[in-house]
């Protein structure tokens, strides 16, 4: 099984040299720390910047620097800013090769919900809607069940869709899934996981 | 025609009224027209439509218009931030419309463009979609979002000049240049007014025909999540 | 009968303080020879600027700063820069007040002709349409008449419209008028013209 | 990822191929891509769709490909300035779409923005609407537009750093920005590329990610209409 860190670890195994990226919040934000050597990537943040750095040093935070999850955030020597409007039109365009994102739930059709949960939770999409519907590829990196021990990778959302047939690939605590004609395959199983556990977690179907 | 006034109550005299539809500036705290947002708390308008990407969160922002109860409904992507809003909202007290992110951002952009629908995959087979028109471009289908006129936007940048041009400083442009297009009238708030002339032509990122009122002060700029990393030894 | 420059002269009385205006080329040009004192107006350059001066002194050309109609000119201490999707933004949002253009024909429901001839002339619309459909007023600058003497001012445009029913002011070098309901109704007579000599020059139907 | 080549023809390696759609920056020949222009004469591709406000002048600009007759057909708001484009045109050789300049530029945001189509005002009773779906929002008319997509975008800017962030200077910026968004592969020239860090991340016009190849190079920087006015004595 995978902690936070190895699942952070394992997606950004994902990210391809020259790619723009958009991480989310939550583990996917830790991705940054495990960008491979010689792969440059550029972190966009929806809220107006391309070439997000690290968080700053204390005492140097800028209350006119924050990423997506209205953190403070650093700027980089490449770094542009930009308004909403714009930086949504490059997600929309299509113009980011990647989007890493948390979720509720996933479905083997590769529909996802991250946003709402009817009654009880109503924050809000932000803006994962426009970024399902507009990156190149979508990833999501989650634990693989809830707390209930019910399988978050499931035949059918039950959650308010943040997309439909978006998802390309699934990392969870216990491996990694991509979604494929029919169902889910098995691309990877996390350290110490047997197919028969990672099955037995999984709701959706598996084909070879 | 002068554009500078003297206060946010002085800039805003005249352009309010109950039942009004307001566009605002800002992504969480940053870059919000927080002067000009206490001033419409003080002037007590009632009824409001509040487009905006957050609602500010208790006590701050525009949360300080939902404590005295002066809007009526939020057209939003997210209000996470905010617990007053939650417990009006789930009681039904408040109206709340969620705008995806990007779609938000383009409404008021197409509003001010003179753009009044333009179709996006955003939300295509969600709860978004429902009630949209659908339509089919090279195979894929989209759903048709409106522009979004507002009476009133409001506004929060860096700096402007008096023709009423603004620049703005890092990501605290957010929505401010889409808001303010998308506004009949337009107030922006900064935090300094320099001379005809001390802004460069080619770097200005909201031209003056767009600003109608001008206010300088000085502004909190709360931080929301400080997060900063140690210094190594 | 006005000259050239006396129809410009008319046409600035137009402005009002504080409007942000698109001139149109040939006559129109001129009309920012005449904005009346105290009457602070800025000029749209659909190209892309807001604040345009006038021309360089000899020497001075800057390639890189030019107007609608491809003619070299300055910058003002309020200039500011923008794509050609922004300048067609805010002249489509209904942001620029007036626009006085120059027509080939214009009828008495405001509809205007002055982009081309079927056959013959084929040089394209540039911004006329976007300023026509978007702009707050639309006053029309042009001769009466054509070189064979025949009525500008129709009852209906034989040539392919610009805009429909988009006219609110017409300004010839007899006159000026104003497009109501049931037709057209003279607001003014140059210098000379009998109201006689006006209406032989009228096509349109002219309304009281 | 190195984006900055050597040369035009070096940077359009791999992207040209016959009957493909280009937009290009500038207006008149004010920001055109003179370099990456000559190049694609040089290179030789035919049977060109080129979505460009002008056509250039006869000689240069797109003139250029015209004289060569690579160009099947434009796709622009204004052309009056070319008289061969004029010749071809009359005589069959070369196929004409007429957009109005807004709607040209909004159609190639519009494509760079993962928006296939919106509506406009710009038209309407007019022989561009001709066949086009007309719709009715707030008891006006408006007719639909559809985005712009190119194979490849060609714009010219001032200052580029080797990331591709663009800065352009006064109005040669025009068309550039739009264009450079619609490519499905976009590649500039510019006067000068300052190296990483040089640019203020809030002045930077095009930033980098619409940007895949970067050439510097001289420009002749042809003046249209060359207009002055005589000094006071």
């Amino acid at each position: 099984m995978w902690d936070r860190n190895q699942m952070a670890a394992r997606a950004a195994q994902e990210l391809q040299d020259g790619w723009y990226v958009n991480l989310g919040i939550g583990i996917p934000t830790l991705v940054s720390n495990y960008i491979p050597e010689g792969v440059n990537v550029t972190l966009q943040s929806e809220n107006g910047m391309l070439g997000m750095g690290p968080f700053p040093f204390e005492g140097e935070e800028d209350a006119d620097l924050i990423n997506a999850g209205k953190q403070t955030i650093t700027e980089l020597p490449q770094t542009s800013f930009f308004d909403s409007a714009q930086s949504f039109a490059m997600i929309r365009g299509g113009k980011i090769a990647m989007a890493i994102l948390g979720a509720m739930e996933v479905a083997e059709n590769g529909d996802l919900a991250n946003w709402m949960i009817p009654g009880k939770l109503v924050k809000g999409m932000g803006g994962a809607m426009d970024l399902v519907a507009g990156v190149g590829r979508v990833v999501v990196v989650m634990d693989h069940t809830n707390k209930a021990g019910e399988s978050k990778v499931l035949r059918a959302c039950t959650l308010p869709l943040t997309g439909k047939g978006v998802v390309d690939r699934i990392i969870t605590n216990l491996g990694v899934l991509d979604v494929v004609p029919g169902g889910l395959k098995i691309v990877e199983l996390a350290e110490g996981v047997t197919e028969d556990a990672f099955r037995n977690a999984t709701e959706a179907t598996l084909v070879d | 025609m002068k554009k500078v006034y003297d206060s946010a109550s002085a800039a805003l005299e005249g352009v309010l009224f109950d039942g009004m539809l307001i566009a605002s500036g800002g992504f969480g705290l940053c870059g919000i027209p927080e002067l000009l947002i206490a001033a419409i708390r003080d002037a007590g308008t009632k009824d409001l439509t509040v487009a905006s990407n957050n609602a500010g969160v208790d006590g701050f922002g525009l949360g300080q218009l939902l404590e005295t109860r002066q809007v009526r409904k939020m057209i939003s992507s997210y209000v996470g931030e905010n617990a007053e809003f939650m417990r009006q909202y789930l009681s039904g007290e408040l109206e709340l419309e969620f705008n995806p992110q990007g779609t938000l951002a383009e409404r008021m952009r197409a509003g001010g463009a003179g753009i009044p629908g333009f179709y996006t995959k955003t939300g295509v087979g969600t709860i978004i979609a429902d009630g949209k028109e659908h339509k089919d471009f090279n195979g894929e289908t989209y759903i048709l979002e409106t522009g979004l006129v507002a009476d009133l936007s409001i506004v929060k940048a860096w700096k402007a000049d008096p023709s009423g041009n603004l620049v703005f400083r890092k990501t605290a442009r957010n929505f401010n240049p889409p808001a303010a297009t998308c506004g009949r009238i337009c107030v922006a708030e900064v935090e300094e007014i320099v001379p005809l002339g001390a802004l460069d032509p080619d770097a200005i990122h909201l031209p003056g025909i767009y600003v109608h009122r001008l206010i300088q002060g000085d502004h909190e700029k709360r931080i929301e999540q400080r997060t900063v990393r140690k210094r190594e030894a």
